[in-house]
């Protein structure tokens, strides 16, 4: 409850805001999620903003873009008030957000090439009767010929098929090609590689000094060292901090976390006992190379590759959610060949998809039923469900892993990003599974969280756990061993202690490029 | 004669029905209401909208109200047969319209349906000689329809001349255009046609409609059944192939039917079983007769109208 | 942190309860213009006018719940219904292996749409608009478009079977003062209620409709739990076909089109019952009172026919936007 | 990466075109044994059969690209179809005024539709249900029950005006060799294609129906373009009944009734067109045209009227497993 005065922060050398939040309250029925924010964002500088999993960031940015009408307070653009209300009337004024979740913003059935053009298509820039060719030649311009190229997307096929990174990039060309005064991207790295997270810093400065304005927000403190000019911390919806150039990760944490949550101090390293899981002769693709894995008890077993690497493939076919390509695999040294999800769940096995929203969540259903789905005999009494035994159950988790809700019956389409992410941990928690195999699950969780999440999964509930990330940071932080996979094939392995972050990434960049596709 | 139902005096008639969309339907009713008025009747109108388990339910529904006296109109035997025979146990008389519920003591209503069709098909008889390739329209499952169907079978075999080269019908909300389009296809593969036997005024229309698209006016000739307003104006059309149907005024009808039932209700003098006989309409009498109109036919008509069937005082 | 206003609570409880506070007026303003409605033998009527429908509409509303759409529901209840009359009066069968006959076919046809969504990969409401098609179609077929009924004449010869008594009690009992239909309609309307708010089923049913690739990473069998939704459904409009035979006494062709609408419309009313917004047992057993209600009322104040069409439809939308607008106000104002 | 083999681009064909292969072997098989099947005389029959169906059904597949669903488009034709004839029987509105007439009020439907989900945020099936009850209902109120024709009696009086001529050339009339309802279904099938592949506005519907969300981030004003595609589909069903009534030459009670199904049939075996498996223009032609060519050649074969619903469903579920499995092998394979 201390605003901070924004007037006179370094970075833009104290050229007037070109769009300002003054006193914004959000509301959400019984949650505040903005309690009364100051925000000035000047032409010329990058704004990082940062805060805990439900602080209000990705709210705020909703209600400068136009997405939603704050319950209080106003927006300004070069001081004077407007009411946006509709994002239309925000692109107007130059206001361009890439959203958090990318599967917002596209229209699935629609092709790469009309989402790519879809705002210049609704403003009517294209004619009443825009030709296929006319929209394949702009969407080729918006994107690039060489992103297209590299990241292997066809503006022909539907949009739905994209891959969450494909989407991303798409998107953020998209706002950057509308010349955009004020560009926001919410967690733009999220799903992005470690080259195109370089690139795309690269491109945020080279529009800073053309005099845009950009707002940055990502969990990954380290990201901002360089990038941004200024960065306001956000807790519980208010702004409770501002820190200029040069910008210390360290300190953004405690203002972040608040005074009393601290993250863990350095953890040991464990060793691990006999394996538990082992892959012999899989393939992420057919024409890939064999993978052989061993994991082992007591273990947090890292992979890490670029984006496409086939983490994700792999991860998907230990889980039975996709049938082997290859090979075979035991599981406490019994044969384990599931055929669905099913099966790998009676076997103790809990999977935490990459794309949360389409493969793990129910956002109408409220949390216990999230929780509880993938075991409900436990709950049964004479047949029937009870509601009791259900919410105890979900209410002991959200208090152990400390999830921001209204409480069990609240909605999971209430919760912020990272809130959510807990939800599908502790679902798997509830059903009892001993062996996690977790694919990004750090994407769009915050330090705290991280840390929560990265302790549930090294706890005695859990025997062993694979948790696969492209961000070297994740996995430094939680791994115990760490497989580096590149285009399919097993690269390297390391122990966390052996490596830095930046060394790590250099390694996952030199595992592809001595074969460019 | 508009008395509210607070007089205990008021005979109160409940009309079980169970169609009430369409002109015959609607026209039926119109003479009914007319009818009770003049008696200073109250009549309460159930209408099941062709669900025969809802009419069921209705029937059931006048027996618990207590009426006075209860008229069916249309049903089938099975449907409408417990709650008629709760109706006598209870002592409630019954008046059926076009439905036989094989329940001894209720007054039975008809128009004739043999009747009509063998009207129609006497005169399809001789116009053609005895000798055509007929278009048949019929669905089966309706009993009017079935039971003219019974005649048309009697009428081929008693003519071997006749040939039936195609059958067609629909019977939903559109009748009328759907029969059409079955008829023109019929007419496509059968191009010796001559005649088109329709005895539902929405099949006939629909053959003229499609004899219409296809002009062939001239040569095909359309033999309907029942009458109406609308009717009227298609077969005295210029040109128009609809040369004959046979009805009976349903207007009438449904004044029969009260009347019937208001008698039964006041213990008066009422037949057990009443007939209507149908009419033949040429479409050259109707020509000439000038009318325009159901009102117009019957002043040209007046045996349309039967005051003297279960007359009341 | 939460400030709900008493007036946030009131506008809530309407929302919630829009369409059950409209009936309870219905129902008390009928009860005091019409003697004879607020009768428990009215009672008994009205909700014997709805039993076949709820049923149905039970089935419809699980197929609705695992997000699919079941067209075949009419076609399914035609083709039971002349399946179990054709059964006794041309075969002579006894009325127990008819009944079960009828169950068995609404069975196979759920099993069919189940297995044409799920193998053949056929969208919900293209398969069901298929076996529509060919249900309705067979349902003619099968006697060659005439109606059955005893002594219904098949080549010629009066056909040797008959409806009988027992069958017929199906669609007349009585039982404890109710109606056999009305017994089903509660036993069934309470199993299937039961079912989906409380049992394992009932989640893994709601999973399926929510998020189908969700359901299955958490490790439900997404095909098989469609499949079982379709049976159930196909299962439920059978015995409302058989409930309908009984009640008739006879095999109507084409008897089960009007249920279609009918029972998708109780369904559907039921989505505004305490603020659900999505299927659910009990909002439709409501949805198809609510009809019943209506029309009984409006009959009993002999309102012209073609007047009722337009009172329910007032009346529904009235509901609707008194339901949703509240709903998201709330939403809104949070 | 890719090997496309040819037997892979085979059974892409097949499925792309899998209903459409289907129509032409019928046509084919029809005209080889039938000789009165291929004529162009007959061609154009069979288009008249279904031109009004398509018309209506071109509005449907609008609704249902916006993730709509117009429940509605029967009840708009009835009343339509008793206001343009009651206008000119009754009040002798001029045939130019009655269409206008039937026209707005098609409009005005849609409009309403559009309102009640976007405002009052009604869901789309519970809205279009509501208002189908509602304008069912008008279209008996208007006239109390009775159809019009000329001559029709209103209070005890005949009426004083009449169908014309000219109305009714609307109908009957003969363009080009081409009964004027052939060459607006043509007309306007062309125009609604265009419109929903290569238009702007077709887009931004898609889009709407696609991800409301994704939409509106981009700026599409999301609430506008539903209302637009609701009153578009109300028009279409209008421009339907004011042919309907000019066809028939007369206002016939719940004429429209039969058209919800007949069109919503007609849209979605228009999903299994080209493989789109969405709502498309050209699909829903092929849909109505499909069914069109069925019932004409299986009257022409004399085959009986109570196995054509069978014949069709059997017909149209074969088609969908080969379209739709063959996709998903497609799929699963890559
Ligand atoms: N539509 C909504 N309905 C109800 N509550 C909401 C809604 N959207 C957000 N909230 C709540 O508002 C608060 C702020 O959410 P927001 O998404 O802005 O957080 P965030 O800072 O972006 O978090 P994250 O880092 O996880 O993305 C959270 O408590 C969240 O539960
Ligand atoms: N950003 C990308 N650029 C190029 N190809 C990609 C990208 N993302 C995914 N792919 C494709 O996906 C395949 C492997 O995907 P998979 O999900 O198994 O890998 P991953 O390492 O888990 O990547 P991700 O982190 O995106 O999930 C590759 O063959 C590649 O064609
Ligand atoms: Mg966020
Ligand atoms: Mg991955």
């Amino acid at each position: 409850m201390n605003p901070v005065p924004t007037d006179g922060g370094p970075g833009a050398q104290g050229a007037a805001p070109v769009l300002s939040a003054r006193s914004v309250v959000q509301r959400f029925g019984a949650t505040l999620a903005l309690a009364g924010v100051d925000l000035d964002v000047r032409s010329g500088e990058v704004l990082g903003l940062v805060g805990a999993n439900g602080a209000g960031k990705s709210t705020l940015m909703a209600v400068l873009a136009g997405l939603l009408a704050p319950t209080e307070g106003r927006v300004e653009i070069d001081g004077s008030a407007v009411t946006l209300g509709t994002p239309a009337a925000a692109a107007a004024h130059g206001i361009a957000l890439v959203p958090q979740h990318v599967e917002t913003a596209l229209v699935p059935e629609l092709s790469v090439a009309e989402n790519l053009v879809l705002d210049r298509i609704a403003r009517g820039e294209l004619g009443a009767l825009p030709s296929r060719r006319r929209i394949r030649a702009e969407a080729r311009a918006i994107a690039g010929e060489e992103l297209l190229e590299r990241a292997g997307i066809r503006l022909d096929d539907r949009a739905g098929s994209l891959r969450t990174a494909q989407a991303q990039q798409l998107l953020i060309r998209r706002a950057l090609h509308r010349g955009a005064r004020v560009l926001i991207l919410d967690e733009p790295t999220a799903a992005l590689s470690v080259t195109e997270q370089r690139e795309l810093h690269a491109q945020v400065r080279r529009l800073a000094a053309d005099g845009t304005a950009v707002v940055y927000i990502t969990h990954h403190l380290a990201e901002f060292v360089g990038l941004a000019d200024r960065v306001v911390a956000l807790r519980e919806g208010r702004v409770v901090d501002e820190f200029s150039t040069p910008i210390e990760p360290a300190r953004l944490v405690s203002a972040i976390l608040g005074p009393i949550e601290h993250l863990p101090d350095e953890r040991p390293v464990r060793e691990a006992g006999d394996a538990v899981l082992s892959l012999r002769g899989l393939r992420v693709r057919a024409d890939a190379p064999t993978v052989d894995l061993d994991l082992r008890r007591g273990e947090v077993l890292g992979i890490t590759g670029l984006l496409g690497a086939g983490k994700t493939e792999l991860l998907r076919q230990v889980v039975g959610a996709e049938p082997l390509v290859d090979g075979s695999m035991t599981l406490d040294g019994a044969a384990f060949a599931p055929e669905h999800p099913a099966d790998a769940i009676a076997r103790g096995l809990g999977f935490v998809p990459e794309d949360r929203r389409r493969d793990a969540e129910l956002p109408e259903w409220d949390l216990v039923r999230n929780t509880t789905l993938a075991e409900l005999r436990p709950h049964r009494r004479f047949g029937l469900l009870s509601a009791r035994s259900e919410r105890a159950a979900t209410a002991a988790l959200i208090r152990s892993l400390g999830i921001v809700a209204a409480g069990p019956r609240a909605l999971l389409s209430s919760l912020s990003g990272g809130n959510r992410q807990k939800v599908v941990v502790a679902r798997w928690l509830a059903a009892g599974s001993r062996v996690l195999v977790l694919d990004e699950p750090f994407r769009g969780v915050d330090l705290g969280a991280r840390a929560d999440i990265g302790a549930l999964i090294r706890s005695s509930a859990v025997e062993a756990a694979i948790v696969a990330s492209s961000d070297p940071e994740e996995i430094l932080e939680v791994a115990d061993r760490i497989i580096v996979l590149a285009d399919g094939a097993v690269a390297g392995e390391f122990r966390p202690d052996e490596l830095d972050e930046a060394s790590l990434a250099e390694l996952l960049v030199a595992s592809t490029e001595k074969d460019p596709a | 004669a508009s008395t509210p139902a607070a007089d205990d005096d008021t005979v109160r008639i409940a009309l079980v029905r169970q169609l009430s969309q369409g002109d015959y339907y609607e026209q039926w009713l119109a003479g009914a209401q007319a009818q009770a008025d003049e008696l200073g009747a109250e009549l309460q109108i159930f209408n099941a909208d062709g669900d025969n388990a809802q009419q069921s339910t209705d029937l059931d529904s006048a027996v618990a109200q207590g009426f006075d006296a209860i008229a069916i109109d249309h049903g089938n035997t099975e449907t409408v047969q417990p709650g008629t025979q709760a109706a006598i146990d209870d002592g409630i008389p019954v008046v059926a319209f076009d439905v036989d519920t094989e329940v001894d003591g209720v007054v039975n209503i008809a128009q004739s349906d043999n009747e009509l069709a063998s009207l129609v098909l006497e005169q399809l008889v001789a116009d053609t000689a005895g000798e055509a390739e007929v278009i048949y329209a019929y669905v089966a499952g309706f009993a009017p329809l079935d039971r003219r169907n019974a005649v048309w079978e009697e009428t081929l075999e008693e003519n071997p001349g006749l040939e039936q080269v195609a059958q067609v019908g629909a019977v939903n909300e559109s009748t009328a255009a759907d029969t059409a389009s079955q008829v023109s296809a019929a007419l496509q593969a059968n191009p010796g046609t001559t005649a088109i036997f329709a005895p539902y005024d929405e099949f006939a229309k629909g053959a003229v409609l499609a004899l219409q698209d296809l002009g062939l006016e001239d040569q095909v000739k359309v033999y309907g059944a029942d009458i109406s307003t609308a009717d009227i104006e298609v077969i005295t059309a210029e040109g128009s192939p609809w040369v004959a149907t046979a009805a009976t005024d349903p207007a009438n009808v449904g004044a029969v039917t009260v009347r019937a039932a208001y008698l039964a209700a006041t213990g008066g003098d009422v037949d057990d079983s009443i007939e209507v006989p149908p009419f033949l309409f040429t479409r050259d009498a109707l020509v000439e007769s000038g009318a325009t109109t159901i009102l117009d036919l019957t002043e040209a008509f007046p045996e349309l109208s039967t005051p003297d069937v279960a007359p009341v005082d | 942190m939460t400030t709900t206003s008493l007036a946030d609570r009131l506008r809530d409880g309407v929302y919630r309860s829009g369409l059950l506070v409209l009936l309870a007026a219905l129902i008390v303003y009928f009860a005091v213009t019409l003697p004879a409605f607020g009768t428990p033998r009215n009672a008994v009527i009205i909700l014997q006018s709805v039993a076949i429908t709820a049923i149905i509409a039970m089935g419809v509303t699980i197929s609705l719940t695992v997000g699919g759409f079941d067209l075949s529901v009419g076609s399914n209840v035609s083709f039971v219904v002349m399946l179990t009359t054709a059964a006794q009066v041309y075969y002579e069968a006894p009325p127990v292996v008819a009944v079960l006959i009828g169950l068995a076919a609404g069975a196979l046809i759920g099993l069919l749409n189940g297995l044409l969504v799920v193998v053949a990969r056929v969208p919900d409401l293209l398969a069901t608009l298929g076996t529509m098609f060919v249900f309705a179609g067979l349902a003619l077929v099968l006697t060659a478009g005439q109606s059955v009924s005893s002594g219904s004449i098949v080549s010629g010869e009066p056909a040797p079977g008959r409806i009988t008594e027992p069958f017929a009690w199906l669609g007349r009992g009585v039982v404890l003062g109710l109606p056999v239909p009305v017994v089903v309609m509660i036993v069934l309307g309470v199993v299937v209620t039961v079912m989906l708010s409380r049992s394992r089923l009932g989640r893994l049913l709601a999973a399926v409709g929510g998020n189908a690739d969700a359901a299955r990473l958490a490790g439900v069998r997404v095909g098989r739990i469609k499949v079982t939704a379709y049976v159930l459904s196909g299962t439920l409009a059978s015995v409302g076909g058989v409930l309908l035979a009984a009640r008739l006494g006879r095999g109507d062709v084409g008897v089960g089109g009007s249920y279609l609408l009918e029972t998708v419309a109780a369904a559907l009313i039921g989505f505004a019952v305490l603020g659900a917004n999505r299927p659910n047992g009990f909002g439709t057993l409501v949805g198809a009172v609510f009809v019943g209600v209506l029309l009984n009322g409006l009959t009993m104040l002999n309102v012209p026919y073609y007047t009722q069409d337009l009172i329910k439809g007032a009346i529904l939308v009235g509901a609707l936007v008194m339901s949703f607008s509240a709903l998201f106000k709330r939403k809104d104002a949070s």
